[in-house]
Formats: structure tokens, sequence, C-alpha cells
């Protein structure tokens, strides 16, 4: 954990580090990255902060207390031997090492008098801190997140099968039909070819009706088709359907000879 | 691989359990196989299925052996209380369904072709052979036209599923037609049929 | 209608254990009461459940309480059996997936921007898309600010699938304090090539 401690003098203005009291000083071995490791490198890091964390736990380093110069240092390291590589290097990276030669400068920078008293005087390095800790934060909570079961991953649903009742077939209503028909007709206006003639919609019913009496028959006799005990207005509207149907050329009437019995047919039945 | 072979018949059972309630599809035998690394014959597993199915026995989901193989599936019976989950809202009729229906209602007997001239499309085959499924329309005869047509009309289910005594009693359009008329500028053409008063 | 009040307790065990077993979505309260045509109060229902929480007792499979509601599930370590019907295992997700997640899951609702801020890079498209395809995010709207940009939230299907009733089961941020006392080396996710002497 601490084996890279050294006790060999202080280059910077400030010491490097300082691990459980002690000036840490020396160089990680581990900054040398075989050129062909670097894409993999790349590959192995989030994100500046990701790497940043990185260099700064590897060496036991206090976040709260970074020694900037080193870290800076260590840093460009690594985007130099990135770049050197031809790598395409994210953006970020090129913009964290300018903030860090920023917050840098910044603490070589002698502070006034007034600032260095006051103790809510900013420390150049208090965004990064807050910023490597939020992410360090986020980086444990994304680990245990993956801990927990997983639908899929680490459990499964129970999906027994149930045999699935055919729908009920859609219902319709009178209302609807009117509906339909409003449609219909407003499209008429732009389709005028069509014809809508005006028989009342009993008679198109018994124009059905006799049609499919006829179906069963072939022929009918033409005063069996007239159902005496409906009333007059019954009567009326069949012989209004008759005649409709013989217009349409739905049905044929027929008589042999003045007199006989008159019957209605199917028009390929005559 | 030794797990397998060194479960014991309990412990196969609860395995066989798990996997055939979480088994989106019916588990074949070699699937079942699978399972248990192939160290289980099918005597074997044939008689933990049988095991299973009748630990089940009395329960409102049941073992069954289907084209695909073994799965576990809600009797019959509770189906009329799983259908209560569905909360889908009824399905409706296309607009094309509808206003043939309409045009069949209305204008009966018509043909096919007629009520294409009507609604100005193309009425596809499906859609009068869901009306004539649905048990709501059939052919009363043909035109004796070039092809003899089939002569659509409604039936007397159709009524009955309405709650109508007869045509007549579909809603009257005298009113629309008034409207018709005065768009079209008295045009007769477009005169609708008018219901019974 | 009243064939659910005329049920005895037992039947009605069976009726919501068949729905259980074969709902393909977490059942809520609503659907469970639905199920009996909201003849059986709250309480009942929770007495039910607990009651068929508890026959299941040690069976492979376990009935459990998730955000979405109840379903059951087969029990984790039943995963390295069932994993042998499967084609492949499923992928593990990316850090950068994983971490994305963790943002939306904590600071929820947060945008795209916010998510690329405390990450130090930019989120990849695909990162979220994976994310929203499995369900486990969703736009909740938009900040008010240049670009409209959408603010992402997790779903309930989230919690759901990972065995949670609420996002305040989610495991406890490590507090910053907490997170300066870390094992070093614990925290150390990934080693690098040259690591090491």
């Amino acid at each position: 954990m601490n084996a890279e401690v050294t006790e060999a003098g202080v280059a910077d203005p400030q010491p490097l580090a300082r691990l459980y009291g002690e000036p840490v000083t020396r160089l990680p071995r581990d900054l040398f990255i075989p050129p062909e490791a670097l894409e993999v490198v790349l590959q192995a890091f989030e994100g500046p902060l990701d790497l940043l964390l990185y260099l700064i736990r590897k060496q036991n380093l206090d976040v709260l207390d970074i020694p900037m110069a080193e870290l800076t240092r260590q840093y460009i390291a690594y985007i130099d031997a990135l770049q050197a590589g031809r790598l395409e290097l994210a953006a970020d990276y090129l913009l964290m090492a300018a903030m860090l030669i920023d917050i840098k400068s910044r603490m070589l920078l002698p502070r006034p008098p007034s600032a260095s008293d006051d103790e809510s005087a900013e420390d150049p390095r208090a965004e990064l801190v807050r910023r490597l800790l939020e992410y360090e934060q986020i980086r444990a909570a994304a680990a245990d997140i993956d801990a927990l079961p997983q639908a899929g991953r680490d459990f499964e649903w129970v999906q027994a099968t149930f045999e699935t009742s055919a729908p009920p077939p859609p219902g319709v209503s009178a209302a609807e039909l009117m509906d339909a028909w409003r449609s219909i007709l407003a499209r008429a206006r732009a389709n005028t070819h069509h014809r809508i003639s005006r028989e009342s919609l009993s008679v198109r019913e018994h124009m059905s009706r006799i049609l499919r009496t006829l179906q069963e028959g072939g022929l009918r006799r033409f005063t069996e088709l007239f159902d005496t005990h409906g009333g007059v207005p019954h009567l009326v509207v069949t012989f209004l359907a008759i005649l409709e149907l013989v217009r349409e050329g739905l049905a044929r009437l027929t008589q042999t000879e003045p007199l006989a019995p008159i019957y209605l047919t199917l028009p390929e039945a005559a | 691989m030794t797990d397998a072979e060194r479960l014991s018949p309990g412990e196969a059972l609860r395995i066989l359990e798990a996997a055939l309630l979480t088994a989106a599809e019916p588990l074949p035998m070699a699937a079942l196989r699978q399972l248990f690394d192939d160290t289980l014959s099918a005597e074997t597993l044939r008689r933990l299925l049988d095991e299973l199915r009748d630990a089940w026995g009395e329960r409102p989901v049941e073992l069954v052996q289907l084209a695909g193989g073994w799965r576990f599936r809600a009797r019959p019976e509770m189906q009329p209380w799983l259908d209560r989950l569905k909360a889908e809202k009824p399905a409706r009729y296309s607009r094309a369904v509808l206003e043939t229906l309409a045009i069949i209602a209305y204008r009966q007997p018509v043909t096919r072709g007629e009520i294409e001239e009507i609604r100005g499309v193309a009425v596809a085959t499906p859609v009068i052979r869901t009306l004539e499924a649905r048990g709501w329309i059939e052919s009363v005869g043909h035109r004796d036209a070039p092809g003899k047509p089939a002569l659509l009309a409604t039936t007397r289910h159709f009524l009955d599923d309405l709650g109508l005594r007869s045509l007549a009693e579909l809603p009257p359009l005298a009113g629309l037609e008034q409207t018709l008329l005065m768009d079209h500028d008295g045009s007769q053409e477009h005169a609708l049929p008018s219901a019974d008063r």
C-alpha cells in the first residue's frame, strides 16, 4: 500500500504528498506505459476524472490535499503518451489538463494577505476536489447497482402461460352506423358520380326479404309476397319493394297469359 | 458438469419446476436434458415430469405437454378470472368496416361494386369477410349484370345484435338529408334514403 | 359480478395464485382488486398475498413485492441452472452505462449535460439508448434551458427488474467523507496493463 514511499528530498515548493505524515516524493513506477497498451489504457478509463482518481488512489494521495504539481505532471505524462500514440483523445482529457495547470499556477501565486487570513478563502483545488469526490461516489453507486440481483441476469420471472379467450368482437351501435353514413356523405361532395336514390329504408329491407325468399324457391307467386296481416302501410312498402327490385333488374315479373297468376322470379331463373 | 450428477431427485425436481415456470416457451425434451447437462436419461426426466405434474395436481396452474414441449398453464376454469386483468378496451371496427356495414344496412341489397361507388374507394375482401363471419351480412341474390355480383343485405342477427326490431329503427337520416341537400345546392343526386316515420 | 362475492377464501387464493403465476408484469394492488371485481378489501388481499407468499416458502420460486406490484420469480440460487437454457449469457453493462444509470437513479431528474458534468466525459448516445431500450430510463420532461434538454429519470420497470419496491431501497450513496476513508485498493476497479512493479 505504501511501498512507493521514500524519504527523498522535496523538489517542489510543496511536498508531492503526505501519506501517514510522511512526504511522498518518488514518482510512481507504473507511469511508464508500453505504447501498445495505450489504447487499452484509454479504454480502461471512463474519462479524465476516472484517470485522476486512479492516479490519486494508486499512490494513496489525500484527495482533500492534492499535490497539484505532482498530479498535473503525472496526468500530463499520460496525455502526452496517449497523444504520441496518435490516439484519438477526447477533448475532455485536454480540457482537464488545462484545468490542472490553471489550478497549479493559481496555487503558485502568492495569496493576498487579506485572503490568507480568511478561512473561507477558496482553495483553487476546491472545485476539482468536489468533482472528484462526486464522481467517485457515483462510481461506487454504479458498482452497487450492478451488484443488485437483476432480472434476466440473476433471476428469472415466472411466466406460466394461459389460454387467452378470443376477445369479444367489437360492438356497433346504430348511432355509429349513422356516423359512418355521415362521413360517407361528407366525402360524397368530392365524389359526385355515385347515385344514392331515395327509397325508404323499409323498402330496402323488404327488397332484401323478397330476394331471400326468391333464393329459396326460385319464384314466388306475386300475391304470396304480401303479408295481409301487416296492414296497409306494409302492403304498400312491399309493393314498392317489388317495383324497385324489378326496376333495378334484381327480379322479374312474369305472367304466361292475361289473367294468369303473376310470378316474381330471379332474373337468371326467367 | 458434475453438479448435475450430484443432484438429489428432490433438487432435480426443484430445478425442473423453476425452469418450467420461468420458460417463455414450452420446453422440449432436449432443453430439459440440457438443464441437467445431459446427465439425466429421457426416462428419468419423464418420471420427474410426471411427478411434478402430479404434485401440481389440483393447483390452479397445471403442467401440460404441448406440441412444443412442457409448460405450466393456468387451468381453463381460471380463464374467466384471468380475462378480467386484460384491461384492454373492446376492439373497434375500422372505418372501412363501419361504412361498408352502414351502406349495406341503409342501401341493401347492394353489390360490392355499388358499395365501392358510394364510398369512393375499393372495398377490401377482408372487410366483407369480417361482416359475414360476424353473421351480420349475407348474400341474398345476384345482380343480373356481368359477373353476377352478389347482392348483400343485413341479417336478422344484425338487427338482434344492435337491439333493433327492424331496419326502420335505424336512426332517421332526414335531418342529415336536408343538410346534404343544402350543401349540394339542392342537387337531387345525393339525396339520402330517409327512414320511415 | 356476484361471482367474486361468492368466493371462498380458498378459491380466492387459487385465483390469486393463477393470476400471479401467469402475469407478464408485476400486478399492482389495483389489478388484484379488479381480479375480484373490487369485492375484496386491500387488507383482505394483503392477507391473501402474505398467505400465498408463505405457502411458497421454500419452493424454488418466490412471490416478491416490487415497485410495480407483486410477481413470482425464481430464486436467484436457481439462476446457474436456468442459465443453461440460454443460448448466451446476458452481457454485463459497461461502466459507462452503469455510471450513467447511477447518476440518473440518484440524481433524477437530470439532463444529459448534467450527467456529462458529473462523469467528466461526453455521454455517447448508445449509452442512453441502451438504458431506454431496456425500459429503465425515460424522459420525464424538459429543463427550461437553452435547447430544452430532456430530463431523464428511472422507470418503475427499472425498480422491478432490480427487485426494489422504491428508489429508497437503492443502496445508500456512500457519503463523501466515507469515500475518503474507503480502502484505496478496494476502490480500484480497473488494473492498468502496466500496473505494479
